[in-house]
């Protein structure tokens, strides 16, 4: 395979999503989370994303009711997603059953266990290949944050695609992987839970970066990244 | 003489409407995709790499082979339905048709078995 | 596993095979058996280990002695199945001029174990069938398991040292 | 005579002889084609490069690296035992053998004596992990097979093991139960009569997969005389495990070269008599029961005292301890922050993983961290042997050799 070895943020394969797509959009959520995004293009995301017409509704219902996950089994978190489907935690009442192996059938890519920069173009080749409406879950901390592997051998997920659900665990047990797909569920049916600030009613609390003095700057103990003791 | 064929005219026309529409539907209802990200989606899947299948690769006859002899064979099975089905209205004639049309087809299917066509080359 | 003298039995066999620099040392560490033998010495020295009954390669793995000279070590686990005697075959090698004559003549099982050494550490074998890349992709520069190798990977942000991170907040 | 467009993809991968035009003794076009690294029967991501003539495989060049994590430096870079739960995720279907090979080099480098009840439990745990293992791998196998209800039955038993885990050490997956100097915990009360419970059940399941697959007219079309490595190409290749023992070669390192206590059971080795992969199934269930038995004679003689060494200068002393003494307090803070050291040397620790012989080398120069690991892993070195089984055969055979095979690809890839 022709392995272009672009630096990884951006995307190996063909397809319009250019790696400055995946940080503009990710930079747009962290703005949407601090409430300053200007207007037309909160006007452009919002009708992205939310449902207004009965026909996206009743679509988005059967969507989320049926979304067939593609079988990548990457590593150990493999094994706790194949138990999935197995009689104690039978995702077949909620119609995710139907492991399908070509991404052309899928719609929901599990990205079980760690991708190894030998992966990460096979990765993203295969999720240029599924059909659109399609979305990620980025099961366990290897995946989500190189979890375990902190090293040169590992590529988070949102390094190279855009990723929906990140479920926490090393591996996650079979009902958090579940909890995850449920929750990618009400993503998908609109009613997308709020961030932990509307819950707890956290606005106004963001850290002013920037000309601010870091907090913890000049603090004795605070080591900063990549510091092991303070000279 | 229209009207003896005016059910079967009716029920080709409703069939066409019906496939067109669902023809139609996606293009009007569906999401309209940037062509690009579509020409992603029209590369060939190889386990996640290039394909390097060129596209007028020739495939051995052998693949050729069984295709004709399942159809031959197969479609011989679904004549026999109809007849099965409704043997005591035909009477004996039909039952003596069938037997000589499985005939003929026995004495291809001998000739094929000993011609070593079924086991796969 | 061959106790001290044993050991020193298969040291005089292997000095009479070659020439007698060939074997640079034996050591009896923990009850298990190393003799180190100067890297040209290799093959001989496993085929005379090979007839003495070591005939199956249990494991052959790469080393790095950093600060030690000379810095590449490869060991090869030999056993003996029918009396349960398990040698180790030590050779070490520098990083100006890595290069080990390959067994995958004796043994067919070393192709892979050898690729990987020569991916991670960069030690070439000579008469390997096909030297390439195992476990990295084919066009990565650099040995990982080298120690002077960093261990990269990110520093793990915080909100407090999230804009010192480069390309994080452009 | 090139193919007409070598592709860069072709020029990387030029060791494999590709061409397009029919070679000599062939009469069809030969197809090369990846059965890649997403691909439903690889059990993980291997991806093999297949030259096909038509149906027949002609030629398989396995290519791995698609799960490389750099295991073996991460462990580096941690004390050492830090580095268990590292190592522990090499084999991700073995990972008490993982934990036992890591913590058996560094026991040997320490020279220090494990208390029995310690080294009991170890082999209750790493058999249950056998049983376990056999059971993911007899489920997927037979996904690969089509007989997808075994695939439930399977992993209704791997919940059951996973909640006698998940009981004594408090996790599914990964458990880093095992320390260096024995297991973190004893059990607890009523774990014992759970697992005979268990063990006692498991046999009536083994039966009934026996029931359903031994005389199985697909299973022993599918399975008999396909996929057959003789016994000497085997041993050249450095493949242990059932691989080797479907051969009716009975080399198994608990009898030949018993540890952890191992000798104190009296358990039987099964031996196929082909090497097909008939046999390696057979061999593979076989092992089921008497893993069974070992269990439930581990269980019987468990012994009393310390479930980890007295050494305090290795093994965390008990919590209530750190109220009290003062050399508890200060052998607690050594061992949390910078670890125990050890002596400097070089050891290499082999045991009997599920799939082969698996063995940890440990070298140490002195300081609280390894200054090199590395695992011998058995799928590693028995992923050789596809070339030779497979070598034209139809690429059905092809899936259910490599599916009897039971790569691990964690481990594979380190």
């Amino acid at each position: 395979m022709e392995v272009v070895r672009s630096k990884l943020n951006g995307d190996g394969g063909p397809g319009e999503a250019t790696p400055d797509d995946f940080r503009i959009r990710q930079l747009r959520a962290r703005d949407m989370l601090r409430g300053d995004i200007p207007d037309e293009e909160l006007q452009q995301y919002v009708e992205e994303r939310v449902l207004t017409t009965t026909l996206d509704k009743a679509a988005a219902w059967a969507r989320g009711n049926s979304l067939f996950p593609a079988t990548f089994g990457l590593a150990c978190c493999a094994i706790e997603m194949m138990s999935l489907p197995g009689a104690r935690l039978d995702i077949a009442r909620f119609g995710f059953e139907a492991f399908r192996a070509s991404p052309r059938q899928a719609d929901l890519l599990i990205l079980s266990g760690r991708v190894s920069i030998k992966m990460a173009p096979v990765v993203r080749r295969i999720y240029d290949q599924m059909l659109e409406p399609r979305w990620v879950i980025a099961m366990g901390a290897c995946s989500s944050s190189m979890g375990v592997f902190n090293n040169y051998a590992i590529v988070p997920a949102d390094k190279f695609m855009p990723v929906d659900v990140h479920v926490p665990g090393c591996p996650p047990r079979p009902e958090a992987l579940m909890h995850g797909i449920l929750k990618l569920r009400d993503k998908i049916q609109g009613n997308a839970p709020a961030g932990w600030r509307d819950r707890y009613d956290a606005r106004g609390t963001e850290e002013v970066l920037g000309e601010a003095d870091l907090p913890g700057a000049n603090a004795v103990n605070v080591f900063q990244s990549g510091e092991t003791q303070r000279a | 003489m229209l009207t003896s064929y005016g059910p079967a005219i009716v029920f080709l026309a409703i069939g066409l409407i019906v496939a067109t529409a669902f023809g139609m539907a996606p293009r009007l209802l569906g999401p309209r995709r940037a062509a690009a990200s579509r020409q992603s989606q029209l590369t060939p899947y190889e386990c996640g790499l290039p394909s390097e299948v060129t596209r007028n690769f020739r495939f051995g006859i052998s693949f050729y082979l069984i295709a004709m002899l399942f159809i031959l064979f197969d479609i011989e099975v679904i004549f026999l339905y109809p007849i099965a089905v409704q043997l005591r209205a035909f009477g004996t004639f039909a039952l003596v048709e069938t037997s000589v049309f499985i005939a003929l087809l026995m004495v291809g299917f001998g000739y094929v078995w000993r011609r070593g066509a079924l086991e796969w080359k | 596993m061959p106790d001290a003298t044993g050991l020193e039995l298969i040291a005089q066999d292997l000095r009479a095979a070659g020439n007698d620099d060939g074997v640079l040392g034996t050591s009896y560490f923990r009850e298990e058996a190393t003799v180190e033998v100067a890297p040209a010495f290799l093959r001989t020295a496993a085929e005379a280990l090979h007839a003495k009954g070591y005939t199956f390669m249990a494991s052959c793995h790469g080393v790095d002695y950093y600060p030690e000279e000379p810095r590449l070590g490869v060991h090869y686990q030999l056993l003996d199945m029918p009396n349960v005697d398990r040698i180790c075959l030590k050779a070490r090698v520098t990083i100006e001029a890595p290069t080990v004559p390959s067994l995958c003549g004796i043994w067919p099982g070393a192709n892979f174990p050898e690729r990987e050494i020569f991916d991670m550490f960069g030690v070439i074998f000579d008469g390997h069938p096909d030297l390439r890349r195992i476990l990295m992709p084919e066009d990565y520069e650099g040995h990982p398991q080298r120690r002077d190798f960093p261990v990269g990977g990110e520093p793990i942000l915080f909100t407090y040292n999230e804009d010192k991170v480069p390309g994080w907040t452009q | 005579m090139d193919a007409v467009s070598v592709s860069g993809y072709r020029k990387q991968e030029e060791s494999v002889t590709l061409s397009s035009e029919p070679a000599e003794g062939y009469d069809q076009e030969l197809m090369t084609i990846n059965m890649g690294p997403h691909h439903p029967s690889t059990h993980g991501v291997l991806r093999l490069i297949l030259t096909l003539e038509a149906e027949t495989v002609r030629d398989v060049k396995p290519i791995i690296g698609y799960v490389h994590t750099g295991i073996e430096k991460t462990a580096e870079d941690k004390a050492y035992w830090k580095a268990i739960p590292v190592v522990e995720r090499m084999d991700y279907l073995s990972y008490y053998f993982n934990a036992f090979a890591f913590c058996g080099a560094v026991e040997k480098l320490l020279n220090i004596e494990i208390p029995p009840r310690a080294q009991y439990l170890r082999v209750i745990h790493m058999e249950l992990n056998r049983i376990m293992s056999h059971l993911v791998w007899l489920g997927t196998s037979c996904i690969d097979l089509g007989a997808i209800s075994v695939w439930w039955y399977c992993f209704r038993e791997r919940e059951a093991v996973l909640d006698l885990f998940e009981m004594s050490s408090g996790q599914r997956m990964h458990t880093r139960y095992f320390q260096v100097g024995g297991v973190i915990e004893d059990i607890p009360r009523g774990w014992a009569e759970r697992v005979r419970r268990f063990t006692k059940e498991m046999r009536t399941r083994a039966d009934q997969y026996a029931a359903l697959l031994d005389k199985n007219e697909i299973v022993l079309q599918r399975l008999r005389h396909t996929g057959i490595v003789d016994e000497a190409t085997l041993l050249g290749l450095g493949v242990t495990g059932p691989l080797l023992r479907a051969a009716g070669n009975p080399w198994d390192l608990r009898k030949a070269a018993p540890y952890c206590s191992y000798d104190h059971f009296d358990f039987r080795i099964p031996v196929g008599t082909i090497g097909d992969n008939y046999d390696r199934y057979r061999v593979r269930h076989a092992e089921i029961y008497e893993s069974c038995d070992i269990i439930e004679q581990a269980l019987d003689g468990l012994p009393e005292g310390p479930f980890i060494t007295e050494d305090r200068k290795v093994a965390l002393p008990p919590r209530h301890e750190l109220a009290t003494s003062m050399e508890a307090l200060i052998h607690h803070f050594k061992l949390v922050t910078e670890g125990f050291r050890v002596p400097p040397g070089e050891v290499y620790h082999p045991i009997e993983s599920p799939r082969g012989e698996l063995g940890c080398y440990v070298r140490s120069d002195g300081s609280s961290k390894p200054a090199r690991v590395h695992m011998r892993d058995p799928s590693f070195v028995n992923l050789q042997a596809t070339a030779p089984a497979t070598r034209n055969s139809y690429i059905a055979d092809l899936v259910a050799t490599l599916a009897m095979l039971d790569p691990v690809l964690g481990g594979v890839d380190r």
